[in-house]
């Protein structure tokens, strides 16, 4: 369930960043995606996204242990 | 005594704390009406007592079922299903508008400290502080407040003492007094004024609730909120007359250039430690409440502890700060052009009045069925 | 657990992370002087004077030079500081820049408007140091005019500014905000101070003219020098900064009033002095009719100092006769100074199209365009208020009881 | 706090109509009279005394009557009274029955020092100030013995919590002696001392003492939950009870307040927390304690109040000093040249001149040789502890410095970072400021005055979200309390600190009711 809040938020966040790109840019959709996904080399994007990554990995460590609690409940 | 681990209660003290550092956090950090030059602080001026007057209606809504938070009035109002859509919608309104409050400070330091640190460092290590708080529960929150409060108080005030003693002030810089009328005023309290300290006390509709003396709370907001609207005038007059309105115009942090001034008895000067400690408090505090509101937010939706989405909510906040925006320029104009219009005012005056009246009619019918039952 | 992760995130992210912004105090080289030339291949000439620290150990005497100086050409400031590095061994800071010396040539042919943005928009410089524009010797020079009190010689210029603009006035008390301040707003001209070098600048670079009781060179103040936007249009005496001052704020200063009635020669030159210890100044702009009027209202407080006229200061009317023959003085001086500035330059450095903006913001908007002919024109009006108060430990002076003088 | 209390107490006494025996139970429903009947006094003597283990009241034979020994194990020396009390009925077989008390007396213990007692209060009075009393069946008083102080270790002064002027004794091992020295300050029959056994091998005495009228309930369920629940080998120290009572161990700051002075521990217990005292151990603890408690010493309460309150200050800027002095200077060194005064920048620069060293690694190495030479100190014998800080000082500090391994402004921040980090007056507290100072140094080197802040935060919000015992560790200051500022950052003077700390949810929250603001005696009129 995180995961699946994780997710929707991550996708909703992104759809609501573009959608103001769009706005202020005066961008399509996609430019403004691909946009916000190309790494600028040499910066240091990675490192959020790492980041990213890191709680997304956690959302499913969460998710795990929560469903193993809901079972030894049961149990 | 009662061991209650992880309380969620805030005492009054401590809601008016963090209502305090949330007003005056970001606006240290960017100031307010700018464009306004010396009639600034009566834009704050107006905006204050308009800005009671919202908070009340925000209490206002809360006491008609109490110890209920935003997303759970949405819920009575809407219904199950529509109440957590628009539920959603506000928990992408508040992460979204912590992002950008935080990206406000990363480009301060990054601008004004470390000029050669990536601003994602800022960002991810901020946020971990933040989630830290966040995740211990909303009483430690509120305590760190009353630990740093009187720091924060007594540094806002000293600065204007300081650079008042150090010389650089000059009253003159307050004249003409609306020299060009009200127009420009009007124009600027609404909708930017208005919303930007203001309405974002939205934000505390979900945190009003678990304060443990509800009926006390909407007076006591009021009055913060009426005091820190002085310290913002005094912040404001403070930049007016030390910097003078043509570099009010220019600067990007009006605090800090103003702080920079101060110098006293050739040892107490270049203090900008103390702004940005202010500076950083106060992004911590409002970064934690729009946080802490969509996470309450999400656990109404999701019916799990909010305890357990916090870290992996704050990498995307910790994200959506670094991809908001590429450069200064563009985080400015958002700020200016997009978020008071299409984020701010429909999210702290539109839907909140759309929902009002259904508010009051369902809370209507339920109270006159408690009362019957109560009878009963 | 979930801390545990955190605490992870937390030490990695360190670990990950360098030390971007640190440098250590061995590696860097604190810059205390910036001089600006025309250069003769690209636009600027750069040189700037960092201090040597280890000289100014007090554990280590050694006999070296305060300051070193190097000098570099380039199109802009960033450029040339940053490319400074290939003669000098450490990074240079610039956060304790102490004063910078611009070359008047660059003032009048180039304007400073150009070096100025990037000084400002750098955080890294703060709003304490002194803009100077060198008379006469080329700006390179002025950071390496030793001085044995005071060994860095920036620092030492900048407390000699400290030190007159407390005493007497000789500097206009303008910042870096303040110059562009004036720089952009319609009802103020831009001033800066002046300096020039008395003696031999090529033995003051020597260390050992320290050695020297009196120093083959001397960095000396030399008023204000007056800019139209941020060009350089002239200069005012030291006397006329002192004056300008007056209208401004001025902390104190020192005047010497000639005894007899204004405009009356005596047959003996004698003068008492007043050290003015408080002041006030307004500053008023008003249009009558068509014609604008400037108006300065000064209150001052003083104390005098000494008393070479034949006059009882026991008695209340002397200090009566004494403070009216004084406003009168200090009134035609400050005239004559706005006068001056009316005629030779035609620049408002006052701010009296500032004080018009504050007053009457209509008007002000009427004339913004054409305000520094209107300055020209402009009636002056200066009232002048000199309230002595006391007069040191004696009253009567000696010298109207020495009994040669027969005139008592 | 409650020693102010505790002082008043007495001089009222003084002043007072009423006997101090009176005083104690003024507001409390015991009965006055003693009864004639052995039994009637025996049961409210056990009421009053149920919980604490050093009461005994044995039973003898005088004669023909049924009398009984009634006493404070700890208050007095058992050898004698088993001596010349419980044991001389038996030697002397005498058939006449004596009649009265004072018979008895004679018959008896005809040598002893003594007293008789004619109401219940007086019974109890005497019973706290260490006598035995004696209650004989039938009699309208009963008869106190003094016996005399217990054999014990001679009390020293405290090693690790000096102080000029005020008490000077301090806790030893023995936990008998430990318990007379509170009760000889807290003559009170609700001092109340439970003792539990702890430790699978070595059985312990762990004694826990609170006033009964004051302590909450709630904490002391709680003190009591958690010491039951210590199952661990050996308790040699009460260093050992407090880890397993704590609650959260992975922290740096000491949740659990220690201390040798027995009037520090009785004005803590006069304000309602709970003393712990381990049999072996010098050291007694207080619970639950909070972060103010640590920056508070016993003598702030013997001296006038405006210096002590001066001195708190100093104390808590010590604490700030000794926490970030180090970091401040690697911070601004190497961050932040801009924000120091030129002169200072210059003059710093030129001592840092031709060391070595990055400024972390000069202050790390300096930290670790002071941390290295201050354990080297403490573990070595007395003798040759001299020549350590010889060879500190000298070689560490001054050669150092010529050799120009090390600048001199770096030695004063590391000495005087080293000074201010033992200003705390509890030594356990210094512990948190010298762990913390290396991380905070790491986190100046990476990020600067930025670091420092953030983690001058975290550090905030981890002790904010501390607990001892239930009460917030920064009680009074977070959670806000108004009412309990008289005694935190400053010392109210005695007669304006009148509320016990609420934080503690004592049974009765004020200690003083009356005004009684010292003033100069009014003179009517202008004449006498």
């Amino acid at each position: 369930m995180v995961t699946f809040v994780y997710l929707v938020m991550y996708i909703g966040m992104l759809v609501l960043i573009s959608l103001i790109d769009m706005f202020i840019w005066k961008q399509s959709f996609f430019q403004v995606i691909l946009r916000l996904f190309t790494l600028d080399e040499g910066t240091n994007e990675w490192l959020i996204g790492g980041t990213v990554f890191i709680g997304f990995i956690c959302s499913i460590v969460i998710d795990y242990r929560l469903r193993k609690n809901k079972g030894q409940k049961q149990l | 005594m009662k061991q209650q681990k992880l309380m969620e209660k805030l005492s009054l003290w401590q809601l008016a704390v963090l209502l305090f550092t949330f007003e005056i956090g970001s606006v240290a950090v960017v100031g307010v009406g700018n464009d306004l030059r010396q009639d600034a602080w009566i834009a704050v001026a107006i905006s204050t007592l308009l800005g009671a007057g919202i908070v009340s209606f925000y209490i206002m809504l809360l006491k008609r079922a109490p110890g209920k938070n935003l997303f759970e009035l949405m819920t009575i109002s809407f219904g199950k299903w529509l109440g957590k859509g628009i539920g959603l919608l506000y928990v992408f309104y508040f992460f979204y508008i912590a992002e950008r409050v935080l990206r406000d400070f990363c480009e301060l330091i990054t601008t004004v400290i470390f000029e050669n640190t990536p601003i994602e460092i800022i960002s991810i290590t901020m946020m971990g502080v933040i989630a830290y708080m966040i995740y211990l529960g909303l009483e430690v929150f509120g305590r760190t407040g009353e630990i740093f409060i009187p720091y924060v108080f007594t540094f806002t005030i000293l600065i204007g003492f300081a650079t008042f003693f150090s010389g650089e002030m000059d009253f003159k810089n307050l004249l003409p007094v609306m020299a060009e009328g009200s127009g420009p005023i009007i124009q600027h309290i609404f909708p930017r004024l208005l919303t930007f300290p203001f309405g974002e006390l939205i934000t505390f509709m979900v945190i009003i609730p678990y304060v443990t003396q509800f009926n006390k709370a909407g007076k006591v907001s009021v009055i913060t909120v009426l005091v820190s609207g002085m310290i913002i005038i005094y912040g404001t007059v403070i930049e007016i007359v030390t910097l003078g309105t043509e570099q009010l115009e220019r600067t990007v942090f009006p605090l800090l250039s103003a702080a920079r001034y101060i110098s006293l008895l050739e040892f107490i000067e270049r203090v900008d430690l103390v702004v940005v400690f202010i500076v950083m408090f106060g992004i911590i505090t409002k970064v934690s409440v729009f946080f802490f509101a969509g996470l309450k937010g999400l656990e109404h939706i999701t019916n799990i502890s909010y305890r357990y989405m916090v870290l992996p909510m704050a990498t995307i906040i910790s994200y959506g700060t670094i991809l908001i925006s590429d450069n200064f320029a563009e985080h400015i104009e958002e700020g200016i052009r997009f978020i008071p219009h299409y984020m701010h005012v429909p999210f702290q005056f539109i839907l909140p009045a759309l929902f009002a009246p259904l508010l009051f009619w369902r809370t209507k019918k339920q109270k006159r069925g408690s009362d019957t039952n109560g009878s009963k | 657990m979930k801390k545990r992760i955190f605490i992870l995130i937390c030490i990695s992210s360190f670990l990950l992370t360098g030390c971007w912004d640190s440098t250590e105090l061995n590696d860097v080289s604190i810059v205390t002087g910036i001089a600006i030339d025309p250069g003769k291949e690209k636009r600027y000439r750069l040189t700037v004077g960092y201090v040597n620290a280890s000289i100014l150990s007090p554990q280590i005497p050694f006999e070296g030079a305060p300051v070193s100086v190097m000098t570099l050409e380039g199109n802009s400031l960033p450029e040339i500081s940053a490319r400074m590095n290939i003669g000098v061994s450490r990074k240079l800071v610039f956060s304790h820049t102490r004063a910078l010396y611009i070359n008047e040539e660059v003032a009048k042919n180039d304007g400073v408007g150009s070096f100025l943005d990037s000084l400002e928009r750098n955080p890294q410089f703060r709003n304490d140091f002194n803009i100077l524009i060198t008379k006469g010797d080329s700006a390179e020079k002025f950071p390496t005019i030793n001085d044995p009190v005071e060994r860095v010689p920036s620092l030492k210029v900048q407390k000699q500014i400290k030190s007159i603009l407390k005493n007497w006035g000789g500097d206009p008390r303008v910042r870096l905000t303040d110059f562009i301040d004036a720089i952009v707003s319609q009802g103020r001209s831009p001033i800066a101070s002046s300096v020039t070098i008395e003696g031999n600048p090529e033995k003051g670079k020597n260390v050992e003219s320290n050695m020297e009781t009196k120093a083959p060179a001397r960095i000396l103040l030399a008023g204000i020098a007056v800019f139209e936007k941020d060009k350089l249009a002239g200069y005012l005496s030291l006397e006329d900064t002192r004056n300008y001052l007056w209208t401004q704020k001025l902390e104190s200063t020192m005047v010497t009033i000639p005894c007899g009635k204004h405009g009356e020669e005596l047959k003996e030159k004698l003068y008492f002095d007043l050290a003015i210890m408080n002041n006030k100044s307004t500053i008023k702009t008003f249009y009558k009719g068509d014609q604008p009027h400037l108006k300065v209202d000064i209150y001052s407080e003083a104390r005098l100092t000494s008393m070479q006229c034949n006059e009882d200061l026991s008695k209340k009317e002397t200090y009566l006769d004494l403070e009216q023959k004084s406003s009168k003085y200090v009134k035609d001086m400050i005239v004559a100074t706005i006068k001056k500035v009316q005629d030779e330059f035609g620049l408002d450095i006052f701010g009296f199209g500032e004080a018009l903006h504050r007053q009457n913001y209509q008007k002000a908007k009427e004339v913004e365009e054409k305000w520094d002919e209107e300055f020209a024109r402009a009636d002056v009006d200066v009232n002048v208020h000199v309230a002595i108060r006391r007069s040191g430990i004696r009253n009567k002076s000696f010298l109207s009881e020495v009994p040669a003088n027969k005139e008592d | 706090m409650g020693l102010s209390d505790f002082l008043f107490k007495r001089r009222k006494n003084k002043k007072g109509d009423s006997t101090p025996e009176e005083e104690i139970f003024q507001n409390e429903n015991i009965s006055k009279e003693y009864f004639k009947s052995l039994d009637k006094n025996k049961r409210s003597l056990h009421e009053l005394f149920k919980q604490t283990f050093d009461f005994s009241c044995d039973d003898i034979r005088l004669g023909e009557s049924e009398a009984c020994v009634c006493y404070l194990g700890t208050m007095l020396n058992i050898h004698s009274l088993t001596d010349k009390v419980l044991n001389v009925p038996r030697e002397t077989s005498v058939s006449k029955n004596p009649k009265n008390i004072e018979e008895i007396r004679d018959r008896y213990f005809p040598t002893m020092a003594f007293e008789y007692a004619d109401t219940f209060h007086k019974v109890v009075w005497h019973i706290l100030n260490g006598f035995a009393v004696i209650m004989v069946d039938g009699q309208e008083k009963a008869l106190s013995l003094e016996i005399g102080d217990t054999e014990k270790r001679a009390i020293t002064e405290p090693s690790t919590q000096t102080i000029i002027r005020g008490p000077k004794e301090a806790f030893t091992e023995d936990i008998n002696t430990n318990i007379s020295l509170i009760r000889k300050r807290i003559k009170n029959p609700y001092l109340i001392f439970e003792d539990f056994y702890i430790g699978g091998d070595t059985k312990t005495t762990v004694a826990i003492g609170y006033v009964s009228t004051i302590t909450n309930e709630d904490i002391l369920n709680e003190v009591r939950e958690r010491i039951e629940k210590i199952e661990i080998g050996a308790v040699l120290d009460s260093g050992n009870i407090e880890e397993m009572i704590v609650d959260k161990s992975f922290t740096p700051f000491p949740l659990v307040f220690n201390t040798e002075r027995p009037d520090s521990i009785c004005s803590h217990l006069l304000e309602g927390k709970v003393a712990l005292i381990v049999d072996g151990s010098p050291f007694v603890l207080a619970v639950p304690s909070v972060f103010t408690d640590f920056f508070q010493s016993s003598e702030d309460y013997y001296q006038p109040f405006l210096m002590p309150s001066f001195i708190r200050i100093i104390r808590y800027m010590s604490f700030m000093i000794a926490l970030v002095l180090p970091s401040l200077y690697v911070a601004l060194s190497t961050f932040h040249q801009e924000l120091m005064p030129t002169q200072l920048l210059i003059s710093i620069q030129a001592q840092r001149e031709g060391v070595p060293f990055p400024a972390v690694i000069e202050i790390f190495m300096m930290e670790l040789t002071f941390e290295i030479m201050r354990e080297a100190g403490v573990r070595m014998p007395r003798a040759v502890g001299q020549t350590v800080s010889i060879v500190g000082a000298l070689v560490i500090g001054q050669a150092a410095v010529e050799a120009g391994l090390v600048s001199s402004v770096l030695v004063i921040i590391v000495a005087f970072t080293a000074i201010a980090s033992f200003v705390s007056p509890i030594y356990s507290f210094s512990i948190a400021t010298r762990l913390l100072r290396f991380v905070l140094i790491l986190f100046a080197a990476v990020f600067g005055l930025y670091g420092v802040l953030l983690f001058l935060i975290i550090m905030v919000i981890h002790l904010v979200s501390l607990r001892s015992f239930g009460v917030p560790y920064l009680a009074s200051v977070a959670p806000f309390k108004l009412t309990d500022q008289d005694d935190v950052f400053l010392r109210l003077p005695a007669w304006a600190n009148k509320r016990r700390p609420s934080y503690l949810f004592p049974k009765s929250p004020v200690k003083e009711k009356k005004k009684q603001k010292p003033s100069p005696p009014h003179v009517q009129g202008g004449k006498k």
